[in-house]
């Protein structure tokens, strides 16, 4: 059982490792390399949290021969080790589901590159997830930030190389404020280390230096992550983006890449600065503006659109705006209904991209509403799979949408009067808008033009695709229905986190 | 103010990260952009570099000679940095030349209003 | 009345064809006649008043909110630095773990030059991660330029530099040296200032430079695709690996078998060496490697 | 010691204006380049000789080469005059 303690280091060297493999192997060879890579991935997490869970406390992992101030450390709890299983879960199924797509939009001989990109990947989520360094994880936030741009710019349409130049420019922006901020943290604490550089914070908080630099280094280091994951003033390069890209590419875009950002945000705000500084709480409240305003502009914005994939985008934009609205509202309850959110739209966002990808594929390959008509008649399993998503999304209570907004409601009681009203309302107003669109998605693709007798596709290609995005649509609805259990793991796991 | 007259390369780092900010922002040449952005990125390592330094101290490599030494942690991580700024210079630029191969030109503005035309006439 | 009208529009799912700002626009590929029919109906709809995007109106409101934006935090940057720690003065708080670095780097790392050790053996995560971040860049860049079929070649014919002598005639004279030194610079990156990075990118440099002067043919014989695949591959596996050892062992406290050997000779500092020749390799054939992509789109 | 250092900052400062500011590209990546040699000089006088060689090596080195490569496969393709005209808006 003690060797389980490995598993984290191991996982993110292995997925290192395996992506120098995957330059050296051809095309198909590189994708069989990567879903074993990604399977042993999900062996490997789904280990650490049972080890976490039998040992109920976090475990700091020695990465080198020296000890906490001067070495560099990794550390992992249940929370970590629940957010790295789901995140290698759905990689898997995005990778094994959208293996169709990869091969119809990437030049044949890059295919390999394609999935080189999806192990550094890999191992860079995996990596901000655990590390217990600051500056690390600058280092795998910017290969994150350069494999999400690689597998964008893999599609070799003119759209898709001008939307990667545009996510790279704000991107990279975000990045270099983050940069500067640590910079500011480490002149100030001296220390590289989270928990080190939290103690040099509490001295620093009692004596009271150092207060204007270390406000600038929280809005610093709050708005490069928040510029980085697509907060409300930032997300218009989330339509273009996920829009044209492969499917593939914005099922794990959309569902990984920005979760990795806000949970980096997360662990600095618990573990470094501390919940009960002062100047967090107002960085916090500003995140909470921004993130309603982002689920109302995303909601609206989503309405307006006339094709499927930019809708979803745009409602992907609101989602994150869900998530800084449970930051914002804080303590546990808030928190736990931030990650319990992020954990639910990581599962769900790639499914609709999935199933709208494959039902664009029945009706001419056009993303437009006008063409959809019907075609979850020609494609039954994409249909059925885009209905849960979206009933998901709306909150309907079997599936784990509701779970979570029910857990945002309660979460925003014991605040003050105007903060739970503008959530309640928030919350009621966007779930009508959501609702509004998606039903209409739903209503279109299901009604078949005037009496068109609609040819249903064969089964056979769509195996694969049908069979990850059920597994998908499964570990939806049980974290919907089984929602206590997981809630009371990110519960501990907080607790622990700091 | 005075003690900005102390901390003078720090202030410059900070005047150097400000200047490619705003080429990053205002100007629509994609090539202006990036060294825009290779400004901002060699401000931020200046930023770093001069944290460690202290008056008198000598390299961070064990001599005889040397009374007492440089903090060596920032000169490791504008190391790391250099290199994270050269990868991405390289990426961008190359995302320059593929979108000049296709539309033409590298002036954002008009790429966007290229893109769009090509959208509509399908 | 325009808003029922434009429910009534929308539910009928005829385009809308008010853009939203900044973005590439909505993909329409309807079909010819409908396109013309919605075409007159939007131009009435745009007459009725209700103005379509102007594209002068975004550049101005985006130019004020981003000169303020930049202003902002120039100014509050200035203002934090102005109540930053002296500049030059030993902060003693940094110093804690500085100076555990200054004092305990020979005997713990072996290596003369403080930052080689710690940057290979202290803090060893971080470097790996950064030879990875090269590592995508190359791909990356790969991804963009490489042309594999070989009919592309036509568009961008260069003008060759090969038939000037006065680059030959130097290049005969510097490629030599500037190699000699990328490659003194690696080996001694544990001793001297340099180490992995400085001599990869003075090697790589010297590579680019080989290209240039003797022209592609020559430069193809010297680092043909194969062995750069399998050049870069293998020493970034090893890099990997002994990477993976020594975290390994350090976590779990075993002993590394890795000696430390005599401070101030070459074949000292235990790990150091060969993972500055194996970074030192990684980062030479990357530098190549991108500056071919950009040269010819491919490594022949 | 200091006010070489101090002229040297100022002089990063000119580069970086100039660079920013210059109507033709090929004049901004020059003045780019030297910026990046200035910098690397400043690095050894901030007593940090590792980043002096890899300054040295890769800003003026590999970045100002890439630069230079882009330029020359712009202006291949482009035609001339169209290319000034796009460069000064």
């Amino acid at each position: 059982m003690d060797f389980f303690r490995n598993f984290p280091f191991i996982s993110i060297v292995f997925s290192l490792f395996s992506a120098v493999v995957c330059s050296l192997l051809p095309g198909k060879a590189a994708r069989i390399w990567t879903i074993a890579a990604e399977a042993i991935l999900a062996l490997l997490s789904a280990g650490t949290l049972l080890y976490t869970v039998i040992l109920g406390e976090s475990v700091t992992y020695r990465m080198g021969h020296f000890g906490a101030p001067w070495g560099n450390e990794i550390r992992f709890g249940m929370l970590e080790a629940l957010t790295a299983l789901v995140f290698a879960l759905v990689l898997l199924l995005s990778v094994t589901g959208g293996a169709r797509y990869v091969i119809r939009d990437v030049p044949p001989k890059k295919i390999n590159l394609y999935y080189l990109l999806i192990n550094l990947l890999g191992a860079a989520l995996l990596a901000l997830v655990y590390t217990n360094d600051i500056f690390t994880g600058y280092v795998f936030l910017e290969i994150l930030t350069l494999t999400s741009g690689g597998i964008l710019m893999i599609r070799e349409i003119g759209r898709t190389t001008l939307a990667a130049t545009r996510y790279m420019i704000l991107n990279l922006l975000g990045s270099g404020l983050f940069l500067l901020g640590i910079i500011l943290f480490y002149d100030v604490t001296g220390h590289l280390l989270m928990p080190d550089m939290h103690e040099a914070l509490l001295e620093l908080g009692k004596s009271g230096e150092y207060a204007l630099p270390l406000s600038v280094t929280t809005g610093l280091v709050c708005g490069g992550l928040a510029i980085k994951s697509g907060l409300f003033p930032f997300h218009t390069w989330m339509p273009d983006t996920y829009g044209f890209a492969t499917p593939t590419s914005s099922a794990i875009l959309s569902g990984l890449v920005s979760k990795g950002y806000i949970f980096l945000l997360i662990k600095i705000m618990t573990r470094v600065i501390g919940l009960d500084n002062p100047i967090l709480t107002v960085a916090r409240n500003i995140l909470f503006l921004f993130g309603l305003l982002g689920i109302v502009a995303g909601s609206v914005l989503a309405i307006r659109q006339n094709s499927v994939m930019r809708m979803i985008s745009y409602s992907s934009a609101a989602q994150i705006g869900y998530i800084y609205m449970g930051i914002g509202l804080g303590g546990t309850a808030g928190f736990a209904a931030a990650i319990f959110h992020l954990l639910t739209h990581a599962v769900t966002k790639p499914l609709l991209f999935l199933s709208a990808a494959s039902l664009m594929e029945v009706s001419g390959d056009s993303p437009v509403f006008h063409d959809l008509q019907g075609a979850a008649h020609r494609n039954r399993g994409a249909g059925f799979l885009f209905t849960v998503g979206a009933m998901s999304m709306i909150g309907i209570p079997i599936f784990a949408g509701f779970t979570s907004k029910l857990l945002f409601s309660l979460a925003a009681i014991g605040h003050l009067p105007f903060k739970t009203f503008s959530v309640l309302v928030i919350l009621a107003v966007s779930t009508i808008l959501n609702t509004l669109y998606f039903i209409r998605t739903m209503i279109r693709i299901y009604t078949s033009p005037e009496g068109k007798k609609e040819d249903r596709t064969p089964f056979g290609p769509q195996l694969s695709c049908v069979l990850s995005g059920s597994v998908m649509a499964a570990m939806n609805v049980i974290l919907g229905l089984q929602s206590q259990p997981v809630l009371a793991l990110i519960e501990r796991g907080l607790a622990l986190f700091s | 103010m005075r003690n900005l007259v102390y901390n003078y390369e720090e202030a410059v780092a900070v005047v150097l990260f400000g200047i490619g900010f705003v080429t990053l922002l205002f100007h629509r040449n994609l090539i202006k952009k990036i060294i825009g952005m290779n400004i901002m990125d060699t401000g931020v390592f200046l930023f770093l570099a001069s944290m460690g330094y202290v008056k008198g101290g000598s390299a961070p490599i064990y001599a005889e000679n040397a009374d007492f030494y440089v903090n060596p942690v920032p000169a490791g991580l504008v190391l790391t940095g250099i290199v994270v700024s050269v990868s991405v210079t390289a990426i961008m630029l190359s995302l320059a030349v593929r979108l000049h191969q296709r539309y033409g030109t590298l002036n954002l503005d008009e790429i966007y209003r290229i893109a769009r035309e090509k959208i509509n006439e399908r | 009345m325009r808003i029922v009208d434009r429910i009534r529009r929308w539910l009928s799912e005829s385009p809308d064809l008010l853009e939203d700002a900044g973005g590439i626009g909505e993909t329409r590929d309807l079909p010819r006649e409908v396109m013309r029919r919605e075409q007159h109906e939007a131009d009435r709809f745009l007459s009725e008043g209700a103005k379509s995007f102007d594209r002068k109106k975004f550049r101005t409101v985006y130019g004020i909110l981003a000169a303020a934006s930049a202003a902002i935090l120039i100014g509050v940057l200035l203002t934090a630095v102005a109540a930053l720690p002296r500049y030059g003065v030993e902060n003693e708080r940094m110093d804690e773990v500085a100076d555990y670095y200054i004092d305990h780097a020979l005997e713990d790392t072996g290596a003369v030059n403080i930052v080689s050790g710690m940057i290979l053996d202290y803090r060893a995560f971080d470097t790996l991660g950064e030879s990875f971040v090269l590592f995508t860049a190359l791909n990356c860049v790969l991804i963009l330029l490489r042309r594999d079929e070989p009919g592309e070649e036509g568009e961008d014919d260069y003008y060759d530099l090969t038939h000037d002598n006065i680059l030959r005639k130097a290049g005969l004279v510097m490629v030599p040296s500037v190699i000699l030194f990328g490659f003194y610079v690696m080996l001694n990156g544990h001793l001297s200032p340099g180490g992995g990075f400085s001599g990869g990118a003075v090697v790589g440099a010297g590579l680019i430079l080989t290209a240039a002067a003797f022209g592609n043919a020559v430069s193809a014989r010297i680092v043909t695709e194969k062995t750069f695949r399998i050049l870069s591959g293998t020493a970034l596996g090893f890099y990997c690996l002994a990477k993976s050892y020594s975290f390994y062992t350090g976590a779990n406290g075993i002993e590394s078998v890795v000696p430390l050997g005599t401070p101030g000779s070459i074949f000292s500092a235990g790990l150091i060496l060969p993972l500055d020749i194996a970074v030192g390799i990684v980062v030479s054939l990357t530098m190549y490697g991108i500056y071919r992509m950009f040269r010819k789109g491919s490594l022949t | 010691m200091v006010f070489f250092k101090i002229v040297l900052l100022l002089l990063l400062i000119v580069c970086a204006v100039s660079a920013a500011f210059s109507k033709r590209l090929l004049a901004s990546v020059i003045i780019f380049m030297a910026y990046s040699l200035i910098m690397s000089i400043t690095w050894i006088l901030l007593e940090a000789p590792d980043l002096a060689i890899t300054e040295a090596a890769v800003g003026a080195g590999v970045s100002g080469i890439l630069f230079l490569m882009t330029l020359k496969k712009i202006k291949r393709t482009g035609n001339e005059e169209k290319e000034e005209k796009d460069e000064n808006r």
